[in-house]
């Protein structure tokens, strides 16, 4: 469609796909979880995630902001567990940092998301390399930000970024996304003018290509991991070898995004 | 899998209902889930609060009652409750003296509870948390979750709970369930796994030869995988475990806990090897449980909790409690 | 199978000595192998023995103490008690008012005790047997070994002692007895077999999708073998089948006993559905127990026992009781 | 050796052959009680007959009545279950039988089986057909003075009687037993002269055989019947096909009498 700035419609068609994606993984994200965890993640988040649609229904909120802060809301108030405040938190500050503008712009996006990975950080107080969401989500957002301030080059193009049909979840357990994909200077590539991801949705949606494919590697980055925070950490270094739930949901939900923005 | 249920999306909710049926002295507020005492608030007594995931029966709805809980928030299987509930569960309670809450260390019941406890200072609540981390297989640092909370939040709920009962204070009852804690520690050993009925597998996979040593309660895999050894070699595991922590002498309150699936024959064969150890040690039992307390739906295996008494431990430890799963003196 | 326990052949012994590290109100008599009051008969009061094989705990030794049994003894797994057992525990609670035995039917059960209750009269003790024989799944006939007792020995200790605790004569307390049994029913189901630990396998196969209808409590097989259900339609079956044999209304008993590898949420479950089919026929849960009262050793599956009330059996219910499984009033 | 009677070691070694039987077969004793009953029948037996072999150790009693009282005395102190009080019964009214006589024929043997039997039926109150040990022991009682009274044809020798090794547990559900063998006809060899089994060892020990044999076709013949005593009652018709553990102990304890009265 190539809209330049985001609606809430924009953002509701996101946490749908989001609930899609986690339905369909539902299974997968327990199993994980049951590895090194308790076997709830994936109902956790198919629960709330499915609340938060119904919610969405039931009054969507005219302005992007308040959509994620709704959502963020209702993850807190449904999920329960590490997941349902983290998540909820994330949304939450993601929906406040976009204000009360009835659209935003994709680098409105990107600090949003900024916000929303700084909020977990603070409430988990997890750091990158503790095998939480964390990893996932702290890449995306450096990766979003960086390839909408034109630090993007050329690529392989749309093709290498994630489909919506490709698990998030790592199956060899060496992460095959560019090192640089991790450090400010994405690797994934555009389909949008070189060197600068424009307003349009082409140049978002190869952004947000990038930040996916970022949030999947460092999601598949958490296998070798020894976990820090969550109920992993109590395996000590028995938590090695395991992609870590949390890490891969966020990989689930940022692939959402991405897929919503190439079709809007 | 094959589970006494109707269907794993109602497990909980059929559960409260069935509680509700078979305890009289307990109100269940299915829309909120929580499980209060059927009077009401008490006017001047601190109201205790906690919860956690469902699957670990009785905790917490079945420590409800006279001498111990006000309410218990009830989350999903292994699942920490939400906000919401603990809010709702502390207004219910609440009789001017403040609301404390047991909450068990893991990440969801710490940051559910502490959202909660966030919103009831903004009603004009007065709320303290006191934080439950017994379990000895989990070592503590400031960079890692830290220790788990299991057994010992029994002894903290029963104690607390005694001390609330006479009128104390909100700091005073929170001051005497941190020193229950402080004094207690746990240890746990898996047999099996156990199943939740969403995912219908077991969480992991043992050989007839092996066990787990160091679980915790929600299935999640122990510290270590070991040969399967007799009852007063695993017991004697624990008692080590428990016991390089925190030296072990003089009157202890010792829980021999079943995790779900072992016959109480083998908790009491358990229980005698533990009295053993711990007169090797010179501890003394002066007070015990065995049974299901803190339960990890069908897993088999135990845990062992022990808490150094003082006098004041063993006093309201004794003062009466009438609850479904704890009741004595009433 | 993985069983916390020292060895199949001293099972039994370490459990007694678990069970007298546990319960300073209970003395274990290990060279006699009985458990009795730890305060010694009462002159003057009817003293109540009983006993089974072992592997169903809390059943018969976490009945001993006040307003209950006065006596317990407990055999081999699954195999009823020796006539010494009998004789020595009726000795050792005999305060000159007679003493009742509470006997389950079984073949062995029957035979051990009546060659005790011989021995009994012999030695000039009054002894009247009482029999309990509960178990709707089973035929009565002459020409059978007739209904098993299976959840009413609860009821029928409990009730009798509370009546014994008041000083009522032997024939008054053996009436009582008799009259729980006549007014009570149960029915069970097996979702798992259970282990005895001399065999070390499951006494029977039962695969994902099946269920035993209409079991015991030693692992034997059930009447018939029945696809899966939900826990409404289990509680159906087994509420259908007593509801047949003994029509139900008015005041009732009920236990939801769990076969010891149950989780107690499971149970919670069935006791809403249960209450829920109770309801249907017009019958109201006055009073009630969920729990493992009557195991068998590992098993998963449940038993229902109903009982019919009257204003003297609620009243003997509601009366103090002080055993480690069921403790009320003191 | 051919003594005419039989002493109290005679009576001891048949306890201590029984006990050894019992062991060997206790795994497969309690694989038929876990069938259709509680999975102890072995153990029970074991532990009945390890004590019973203590018992006589301590102070052998002088009377083969004594003999088989005090194992009677101690089957019933340690077995419990329904086999403890049936077969202690069974050995003390046998004992009872037998009086005081220092030594015994193999007469008063038959009539002492008898009255065990008899104190067996009568403690249970279980019939023929009923699927318990009576099916056993009564074919056996009455093979055993059938023979002895002489009602014994030739036959093809020692040989057709059960072996030590051979097991007593039923294979195929087809009694293989001459059916003449269980109406007082007994169709079992002897090795001693024909028509009569006359009172030397080698005589006693053919009607021996022919009453072994005869509790082992009635343990098989338990296999078709529904049980109507004992815990397997409780199953009703789900009782067939399998044979009664109590029978099956029956067997081997006339086998082993057998056994010891053959190298007597
Ligand atoms: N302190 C933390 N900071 C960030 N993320 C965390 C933290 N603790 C746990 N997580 C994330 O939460 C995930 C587990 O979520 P979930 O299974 O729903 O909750 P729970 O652990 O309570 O069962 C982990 O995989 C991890 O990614
Ligand atoms: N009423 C009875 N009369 C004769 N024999 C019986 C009777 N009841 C049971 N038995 C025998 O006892 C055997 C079971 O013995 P055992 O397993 O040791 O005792 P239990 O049934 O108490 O577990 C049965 O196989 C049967 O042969
Ligand atoms: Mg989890
Ligand atoms: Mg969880
Ligand atoms: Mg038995
Ligand atoms: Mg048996």
């Amino acid at each position: 469609m190539g809209a330049r700035l985001l609606t809430s419609a924009f953002f509701g068609a996101w946490i749908e796909e989001a609930a899609r994606s986690v339905r369909a993984e539902r299974d997968e994200l327990t199993r994980l979880d049951a590895a090194i965890g308790d076997a709830d993640h994936g109902t956790n988040l198919d629960r709330g995630f499915t609340e938060a649609v119904r919610a969405l229904g039931d009054r969507r909120p005219a302005t992007p902001g308040a959509v994620l802060v709704l959502v963020g809301s209702t993850l807190i108030r449904k999920v329960g567990g590490a997941s349902g405040p983290l998540y909820g938190t994330a949304f939450r500050e993601a929906g406040k940092a976009l204000g009360e503008a009835p659209e935003v712009s994709p680098a409105d996006l990107a600090a949003a998301l900024a916000a929303g990975v700084a909020g977990v950080r603070r409430l988990g107080s997890a750091a990158e390399g503790d095998k939480t969401m964390v990893d996932a989500l702290a890449p995306a957002a450096e990766a979003l930000t960086a390839a909408l301030a034109g630090a993007v080059r050329e690529g392989p193009g749309a093709d290498g970024a994630p489909e919506a049909g490709t698990p998030a979840v790592g199956r060899d357990g060496h992460p095959s996304a560019p090192e640089d994909g991790r450090d400010g200077h994405p690797g994934a590539p555009v389909d949008g003018p070189a060197g600068a991801a424009g307003p349009d949705g082409r140049g978002l949606a190869a952004a947000l290509a990038a930040a996916a494919e970022a949030a999947r590697a460092g999601a598949e980055a958490t296998i070798p991991m020894p976990a820090r925070k969550g109920r992993a950490s109590y395996l000590g270094p028995r938590s090695v070898g395991h992609q870590d739930p949390g890490a891969t949901s966020a990989a689930l939900i940022l692939r959402a995004l991405h897929t919503v923005a190439a079709r809007w | 899998m094959k589970k006494l249920i109707n269907g794993a999306g109602s497990v909980v909710a059929d559960a409260l209902r069935g509680i509700a049926a078979a305890h009289p002295g307990l109100r269940v507020d299915a829309e909120n889930r929580i499980v209060v005492r059927a009077g009401g608030p008490s006017p001047g007594k601190v109201g205790l609060v906690s919860g956690g995931g469902s699957g670990h029966e009785p905790l917490h709805a079945g420590f409800v009652g006279y001498g111990m809980l006000d309410a218990a928030c009830p989350g999903e299987v292994f699942t920490s409750p939400v906000p919401d509930q603990v809010i709702a569960a502390s207004a219910a309670v609440h009789g001017g003296a403040g609301v404390l809450h047991v909450v068990k260390n893991y990440t969801g019941d710490v940051l559910n509870f502490q959202l909660a406890a966030e919103l009831c200072a903004e009603e004009g609540m007065e709320v303290t948390s006191v934080l439950v981390d017994d379990d000895v297989a989990v070592r503590d640092s400031l960079h890692t979750a830290g220790r788990r909370g299991t057994g010992a939040t029994v002894f903290v709920e029963k104690i607390a709970g005694a001390l609330a009962e006479t009128g104390a204070p909100l700091a005073e009852v929170a001051r005497v369930a941190r020193e229950v804690n402080t004094r207690s520690r746990s240890f746990g050993v898996a047999l099996s796994a156990c199943t939740t009925p969403a995912s219908g597998k077991p969480t992991f996979e043992l050989s007839e030869a092996e066990v787990e040593l160091g679980i915790g309660i929600h299935g999640e895999p122990g510290r270590a995988r070991a040969p399967m050894r007799d009852a007063r070699e695993l017991t004697g595991v624990a008692l080590d475990a428990i016991h390089e922590d925190l030296p072990l002498s003089g009157d202890v309150l010792v829980m021999v806990n079943g995790m779900g699936g072992t016959p109480l024959i083998e908790l009491y064969v358990a229980f005698a090897e533990v009295a053993g150890h711990l007169a090797e040690r010179g501890a003394r039992v002066a007070r015990s449980l065995v049974g299901d307390y803190v339960t990890s739906l069908d897993m088999q295996g135990f845990s062992v909790t022990v808490c150094l008494l003082t006098d004041e431990l063993t006093r309201l430890w004794d003062a009466p409690v009438e609850t479904p799963a704890l009741r004595w003196g009433r």
